[in-house]
């Protein structure tokens, strides 16, 4: 199984999700007001004037799909910024599989 | 000379609390609630008055004196520009604020003359709804002139305008002025009143506690920007006010709407037009619009401009 | 006929924001507070006025609109199910949201009593908070009955009952009925009434603007489901007013309590009933429940079915 | 003996709905929201009744009144460590929070003079400000004299007085004072009292709710501590309001301004004194002392003690 | 040593952490207010009418303590719902051993 | 690629990020409002009367910037307390550059 993270924009999410569900992702996870650093220069969503928020996406799935994915979502990520990163990992069985 | 209201004594406290790296924090759903609060209470208590008036009279006067607002950032461009050296893309973002309005120095211009029991119109709060478009379009075409071809991408207009359009302020202001002119018209203001109207002082208190909380972070940002950009802030309001007292008078406002109309010229945006600015000029550096506008012009203009303001138009319509 | 109030204004300025995509956000602190407080403040003001009464002597008459108001998702029930053709759990879960109560459709129409300068019963708050139970606990029961077997799992009835009776609305209305009780007994209440009375109103029109930004967002859901669902948010309320008008005139409320007796069986629960029924029947869509309950029930209730209602009460108690 | 206050109830509300675990919430926001309030509100009272004072005369009273209650830890510390048996460090740490004081328990107090009608001396607001000091710094030396060496660290003296002196409450406080204090001399306290005082008793009710949900979630931290803790909690704060009497007398207050020190003297803190605590005394564990100061010192403070601190202080003024 | 991410529902989140509790974990960390989507569907905890809210428990332990807690887990899984991986890292020693 | 995922109170990130800075990381994320259990006990940004936050840093960079940096920061992390770990991934190039 692979693990999936990226950070983009928070005005990105629905064009991410989007992508997502068009490549048969069936489960993910969205953490919410993230700030840091990138190309970009330093974004903080707890600066009121000046929210400019990150998202983290975090998804497990297995390696076919991600590679498609990936493919899918590699020509987008010049717009999104952030970044996304693939990794190793190993699904622990019990949970309803939502992969 | 009015003295110094013991509202704006918040601002004050707040940048101390920020310069002493004092714990203190308002809650951001606080600083939100708060502002929301103002923006409806403003729309509400202009739309109150506005009741009494033709609406149809009314309208053409307050439209000319939004259009003309649009001449503000016309005059800060070549300054910023010429005089101060800044970017094209950063002197259109920051004549964008300029031209645009501060809801919370109107505040405190209406304070003013509630202590001092002054008449002014009260379609104000419509004008001050609508001043934030014409200033944040022309900003945008100075930045962008000839400017797109360099960049390789186009100015996002639909998006912008959606943002400009349909922004929090504007929806509140403009739906507070209806509502509460719906309200006066049926004669139905009164329950409404204990929150919108006896609280407003004591909310902006709160919120100039924030400002000043917030004015003190940025000041850092500005000290390195040199020292024209205190002097564009602290002359250029002064300018604008002088011409919106002379458009005032010539569209024969009171002396207290002359005063509120040359705080809206003199005040400058730093919410609505960072916003803006974001979509529009993403290349400018937020850190010096919102720098001048709130570390330098906003205290200038709570402290010295409105009272200052209030005096030009006292002087203008002859009134001691 | 009545006008209709300033206050629900506010709710349609939030479903035009919704609708025109506006960024107007009301933070969720506020939302949850500003329930807080409408919350306390109506239990507050019902014990006030209670403190007039015999509580013995009203306790059971009370008790009987309670308990027949448990008869509500009855008659939704069988309409759901075999002329809507849900499912047994949405049928059940529907009927449950639209036996129960929305505490802000019954704040409107005290707006428009006290508007009015009308009498009602002070002890209509204790009704309201007591009502929650019945119809959830009956919408349960019809959901289940049967159910429990084909899903294999068995209702778990000891979790819903402490979420129905511990609910933080059930907690504040009761809470703030006794408090308010004590106040009024030991004539104690003045300090207390600048906020949860003078203020009602103007809190009351912030949380309206968030369901009308709640509303115009569930609006999409309901559109979906097509006509049934319409018809029956606009026609179920008005059939179950009608029984509410005849219970309160039997029990010999005055107008003004009719009309609020009728409220409460015509409003449906957006808040206490979609948090129960995720326990008791989780398999129900709550997409389903909260559009009809909010994008529908809930504006017809508040523009058009509270003014209807009280001229059903005066048509009933022969006032004109 | 005064009746129980409507606004205390809000605590036990707090505490029922904790033990029943309903699902009642106060939002973090509103929370912090409502004490940046409360802060503003207490010093902006006591700075505009202090406008009627010549100062010079008042600040060495007051800072007498101050100095002497850093006493009040030299007293618990020996209790603590001999009787209670605790630690260094926890012994240092409880008798901080006992010699510092709680703004909630204040305004408890300054809600029962005014249901009582009773005058107090202005000043007290500015007392209760800066009496959160000396009583932080004895209580880290006790727990430090000596410890030092042995867990190998230094007291970051440095640190610590920067939490003090710059601490949320203290900076509110001093800055409601001054701002109370110029509006009262300008005679400009007309708009801001709508909110910071009208409102007063309103949001302390709300802000009482929550102490007593956060106070249910402390009981069980102390009842695992036993028996000593409780009485503790319950018995030094009347010797220390026995104190604050003796202390109030002597410097010829009124009755009112002499029960207001006592409840000074007599309350503790759990909003200041553990963030001090955290920095100096990181060792100590912060669930005993905010156990005991939340959950048993602080409600027998404000149903018990207020009042018989207030027949105390008539007692000693020979008044009936 | 083993890094392991679960995301369930905020109100498995006591359970969860007597589970960890019981196999002797000594460190873990826990995020709020994730919403994603899963066998269950959407969950949006900002959706204040239907606050549904997930928690991400990430936790670094040794191998061993790791396969330990995956055994006790496996059977509560089901009732959990959510996502349980696990996958390799390295500790990097300085702060207190806290796994 | 390695990522690295440092938890620590939130007290400490301005001391941490420049570090980071100082070791020419180019991208990082940070997310607020962490509790979690470590060898300090129980810390809950929940608790309104003694908030103790953590915040988890994740950044993504090149093998020998991640060798770097975590040298650098090996002797503070006794100060920081926390965890610390690396683990492999893979960039999934498309947005800027930002490691
Ligand atoms: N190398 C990285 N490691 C972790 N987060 C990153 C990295 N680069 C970018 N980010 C995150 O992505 C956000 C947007 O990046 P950017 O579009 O490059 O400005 C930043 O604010 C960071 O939160
Ligand atoms: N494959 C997945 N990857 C990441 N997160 C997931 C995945 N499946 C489920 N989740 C998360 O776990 C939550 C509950 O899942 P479930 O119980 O399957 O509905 C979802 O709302 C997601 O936040
Ligand atoms: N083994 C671990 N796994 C995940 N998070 C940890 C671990 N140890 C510590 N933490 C986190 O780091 C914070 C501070 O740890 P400590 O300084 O050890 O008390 C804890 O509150 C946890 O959030
Ligand atoms: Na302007
Ligand atoms: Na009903
Ligand atoms: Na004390």
């Amino acid at each position: 199984m692979k693990r999936i993270d990226i950070v983009v924009g928070a005005d990105k999410i629905d064009e991410l999700v989007d992508i997502l569900l068009e490549n048969k992702i069936r489960g993910y996870s969205i953490i919410r007001r993230i700030s840091g650093l990138g190309a970009r220069g330093h974004r903080t969503p707890e600066d009121v004037l000046n929210e400019e928020e990150n998202v983290l996406v975090f998804l497990v799935c297995e390696n076919d799909t991600a590679k498609a994915l990936v493919e899918s979502l590699q020509p987008k990520l010049k717009g999104f910024g952030g970044v996304c990163i693939v990794s190793d990992c190993l699904w622990v069985e019990g949970a309803a599989v939502s992969y | 000379m009015a003295t110094i209201q013991p509202v704006v004594l918040f601002f004050i406290l707040g940048v101390l609390a920020g310069v002493i790296k004092s714990d203190l924090k308002i809650p951001e759903a606080l600083y939100k609630s708060l502002s929301i609060f103002l923006l409806i209470a403003i729309g509400f208590k202009g739309g109150v008055s506005m009741a009494k008036y033709d609406i149809m009279q009314v309208l053409p006067i307050a439209i000319s004196m939004v259009v003309l607002s649009a001449l503000v950032p016309l005059l800060a461009y070549p300054i910023l520009k010429y005089v101060g050296k800044f970017s094209k893309a950063d002197s259109g973002a920051i004549a964008a604020h300029y031209g645009s309005v501060s809801a919370v120095t109107f505040a405190v211009g209406l304070a003013l003359l509630h202590e001092l029991n002054q008449y002014y119109e009260g379609y104000m709060a419509l004008i001050m709804a609508l001043m934030e478009i014409p200033a944040l379009v022309t900003g945008t075409i100075l930045a962008r002139a000839g400017a797109a071809s360099a960049s390789g991408e186009k100015t996002p207009w639909g998006k912008l305008l959606h943002e400009i359009l349909t922004g929090t302020s504007l929806v509140l202001l403009i739906g507070g002025v209806f509502i509460g002119y719906y309200a006066g018209v049926t004669d139905n203001v009164a329950p409404l009143d204990k929150m919108y109207m006896d609280l407003f002082m004591g909310v902006l208190a709160l919120f100039l506690l924030e400002m000043g909380l917030l004015a003190s972070a940025r000041l850092s940002a500005v000290r390195e920007k040199g020292i024209f950009l205190i002097i564009f802030g602290v002359a250029f309001p002064v300018a604008a006010a002088v011409f919106g007292t002379y458009v005032g008078w010539w569209f024969e406002l009171s002396a207290g709407g002359t005063m509120l109309l040359a705080v809206l010229y003199a005040s400058c945006s730093y919410i609505a037009a960072p916003a803006a600015m974001r979509i529009a000029v993403p290349e400018a550096d937020p850190a010096l619009s919102i720098g001048a506008s709130l570390g330098i012009t906003f205290p200038f203009n709570i402290f010295l401009g409105v009272p200052l303001y209030w005096e030009m138009s006292k002087w203008i319509h002859n009134i001691t």
